[in-house]
């Protein structure tokens, strides 16, 4: 993930020192959501997209429970528990197209993999299996890493339902 | 940045080449509802301690698993579902400052495969609010007008065409209140004084005419409940004592009949009574009537019972007993001919879920909903 | 409290008889606000009145406890234990000036009193003290003896924050 | 029909006239608060389970009696006191359906005597939400600046010259983020890369200028939380680790200094850590620094405790361990003389109080707040 993250924090800076603000806000917008948002297809794709419900073949445990491995830096309630899955947004809600990112190790596998943490939008609270694992979780101020924030942006309002757990594909250690 | 994360992807997938291949990169969806069954459980929860943030949610019966959830603003009630189950509608009150400001109230049309919105009417803003009821507002048999009671406190009902989706008409009916749909143009209003009066609507959804029933109940001695169940053409008012006052509106006209009583000598002088929110519920298709009972002191009308009382509709007898795994105020059976009885407390968070027929408990569904009131099926 | 009630019940049914709908409403707001206001002060004067948070010397009980006597028919949040009292609201609140009412007798002289239990509106649920008594409660189609029914009427909002129990006299039997 | 009442009433009070004098017939009123006391404990709730319906407790920590509550929006957080107490400033967010609609961001400005609304001004729609932390927003020494964290993800800080009752400017913070108020008009914002930056405002808030501190801690070793306490001119910013960066911003200037330890090596292997939502707080007078800790694993930065250790920030000594009723995420120190140590824990209803001094459990104050977070005193 350090890839990704000097990325992030070097990139955006490097902008701030140079332009104005206005031209810095659309920029770094920009250049944010391209960064959270790489392994991710944008919001029109994603909701027209099955939703696979079930677990991938090499996974082991109970995708409902806060123990299972993809929920590792979790941080909210599982959309599994409210309609929809690890993977996809319970009926009627928007999935965030920026998210924060974490890394979690695959037990079957013994793989470590980078897992988007998208959040479901749009409804209020579902209330049900609430989570908050904080392994690799970092203060606000690196927002790509923090599950504190409410990844409810760039969605048609930032009213928080629940939080999805999905496999982007293997992290690689620089 | 795409083309690199491919090649990035391609490039740790190689190195673990040995090992089993690896999980594939997942593209996050949106879940849709399947299709619905009868055994579909819509529970309103007013959340009060944030009933600004009331909600209404979606259950298989079958399973416990929640399937979706709707945000129905400040002091939710209740839904109405399309007799074809085509849509939801949602009366919904809002202030564009939360507690202050301007007062909008709505009708909202929910689609029932992905609960998105597909359209609001705006409606009086005179709601009728407080302890949830399900007759604050009720649907015509065809579907075609949503009705909905409004007290300021001068009470009046609110007529949306939901197939035109526009606002109809106020319809005033003073000294009366709630509203209990008789058919596709007609529903029925109780009164203060002992009788009922009926309204009838044209196709437009204006009213066309106004009849009142004579005193059937005593507003002081033994009033009826406004919670009441329909059998048919027949609305059941059980009053405090647990008399039932059927009231048959076949045929647009208003036929009182003798009341008869839920409780015998025995089991008054046990001090059984009737008690709760929606304390009573009918199974048509097998013409039972479910009702909460609980034994207690006077002004019991609003506790929780433990157990569930069956009674056959023709026969006026009970025929069961259902002790309940933990108590109820409100109460709900399904349409279909395997129905479930479920159970909701606002003092528990979730609902309870029984079969009707043998009593037997099948699952506990945890909350939220934080404080269920409505239950309510396809 | 007979009385007042055949008065509301006779009243509005026959205005609502002999009247346009326009008509109707309008004088009923008014006929009604008559009739459960009787006993009260315009608002105006109510929220510039002194508020007597302690009891009244022939009284006896603990005002924040459901079981107090004037606590007979309420259903809802003690404004005692929200920063108001029995018979204030809270700070901020405004009180409806449409209520329902209740009689219930004081233990101390064993007189029966008409109790106003006015709401206090315009902040949400209080959420301390929940008390649910039901002594002459009566279904919402008769409102003014009703305490299910929301009484922030005739304030700026709906929005309801606790309720009061203001002794309004004795009552007389008829 | 009021004189009608008069004398009835006189008639009834006549046929009671052997008797005791009957209660007289009472006014209703509305309370107003009484002078404030450094013991004024402002209890932010988020309600998580009806987070639209956020709200903030007043209580007085010498009684635990409810003083009153602000209704607080969407998403609340924080308030904001005037340093005179004259106000109390709340951002707050809408939507004109609740969860849909259009979206209104404002700071209200509530009266001190009567907790009504005096004012509010319209804010750019683009707050950080989620968990509340207390440098989400700040206010300026004097009173003249409310400054609020903006996140959509890009950062910024939106300036509302409270005086004034205008927004005044959104001043981008890139790469960093959070405000932490260093005088009467500057504020500092931890970045990503182990920086900080200062911002000075000129008198009218606008930026003036902007100085960026040498790296002083490694965000990925042992990053320093975003919840730091502030003592005098001096902001304390604790690591995972327990290390504490004193951070002085006195005359303008970023002076760093040597980090010194919570733990030594003997609390270190019983795995004694940091933890919790806002885990530490400093009382200025005495020169202490209250830090919630517990025993654990990795990554519990965010879990609750069961102790509070207290620390002289003169000495970097541990002076104190208290033990708690109740585990605690959350604390605050109120600023007077005989300061109580106060805590909340989002997965328990209402407060717990302590003195400060003693660390003696003085009360618990019963939820609501549901979920309660900030702690905030005059």
């Amino acid at each position: 993930m350090k890839w990704l993250d000097n990325w992030f924090t070097k990139g955006t800076r490097r902008i701030a020192r140079n332009t104005s603000r206005r031209d810095f806000l659309s920029r770094v917008g920009v250049a944010m959501v391209g960064t959270a948002a790489i392994p991710l297809l944008p919001v029109a794709r994603a909701s027209a997209a099955e939703s696979p419900r079930a677990p991938q073949p090499a996974e082991e445990g109970d995708p409902l429970s806060c123990e299972y491995w993809r929920h590792c830096a979790i941080d909210g309630y599982l959309c599994g528990c409210c309609g929809g899955s690890a993977n996809s947004c319970p009926p009627g809600a928007e999935p965030s197209p920026v998210t924060w990112i974490g890394t979690c190790r695959n037990p079957v596998d013994g793989r470590d993999y980078i897992i988007s943490y998208n959040d479901c939008c749009g409804k209020s609270a579902c209330g049900h299996c609430l989570c908050n694992r904080n392994e690799g979780d970092r203060p606000v101020y690196q927002p790509a890493k923090s599950n504190d924030i409410n990844w409810c942006h760039g969605t048609k309002t930032n009213i928080y339902h629940c939080s999805t757990s999905v496999v982007l594909g293997l992290a690689v250690a620089d | 940045m795409a083309a690199a994360l491919l090649t990035w992807c391609a490039l740790a997938q190689g190195v673990a080449a040995e090992s089993p291949a690896p999980l594939v990169a997942e593209q996050i969806g949106v879940a849709k509802l399947g299709a619905p069954t009868p055994h579909w459980l819509f529970v309103g929860d007013t959340n009060f301690l944030g009933y600004l943030d009331s909600k209404v949610y979606l259950f298989d019966g079958d399973t416990g698993a929640m399937l979706g959830m709707l945000s129905t603003g400040v002091w939710g009630n209740a839904v109405e579902l399309a007799p074809d189950f085509s849509a939801i509608y949602v009366p919904e009150m809002y202030y564009s400052r939360g507690t202050r400001g301007e007062r909008t109230e709505v009708l909202t049309t929910y689609d029932t495969t992905d609960l998105k919105p597909m359209g609001e009417v705006i409606i009086p803003a005179k709601r009728a609010t407080g302890i949830p009821h399900r007759a604050y507002q009720g649907i015509t048999d065809d579907g075609r007008f949503v009705l909905i009671d409004n007290m300021t406190p001068a009470t009046s009902v609110s007529v949306v065409d939901v197939v035109a989706q526009k606002f109809v008409a106020e319809i005033e009916i003073a000294g009366c209140n709630l509203v209990y749909p008789t058919g596709n143009r007609s529903f029925a209003s109780l009164c203060g004084d002992g009788t009922l009066q009926q309204i009838e609507l044209d196709d437009h959804g204006n009213l066309k005419s106004r009849t009142r029933s004579e005193k059937f109940f005593d507003p002081d001695k033994d009033p009826v409940t406004e919670k009441a169940s329909r059998f048919g053409d027949t609305w059941l008012f059980i009053s405090f004592d647990g008399n039932v006052h059927a009231v048959d509106f076949a045929g647009g006209t208003i036929k009182l009949t003798k009341p008869w009583a839920l409780f015998n000598d025995v089991e008054r002088k046990a001090t059984w009574k009737i008690g709760g929110g929606q304390f009573n519920a009918v199974h048509n298709q097998t013409g039972r009537l479910y009702v909460i009972v609980h034994q207690g002191g006077p002004y019991g009308h609003k506790e929780s019972g433990k157990d569930v009382w069956v009674y056959d509709l023709a026969t006026h007898k009970g025929v069961a007993q259902i002790p309940l795994a933990s108590p109820a105020s409100s109460i709900g059976v399904t349409k279909d001919a395997a129905p479930l009885l479920v159970t909701s407390d606002p003092a528990m968070p979730g609902a309870v879920v029984y079969d009707a027929l043998t009593g037997a408990h099948q699952r506990t569904i945890e909350g939220p909903p934080f404080t269920p009131a409505s239950i309510q099926s396809p």
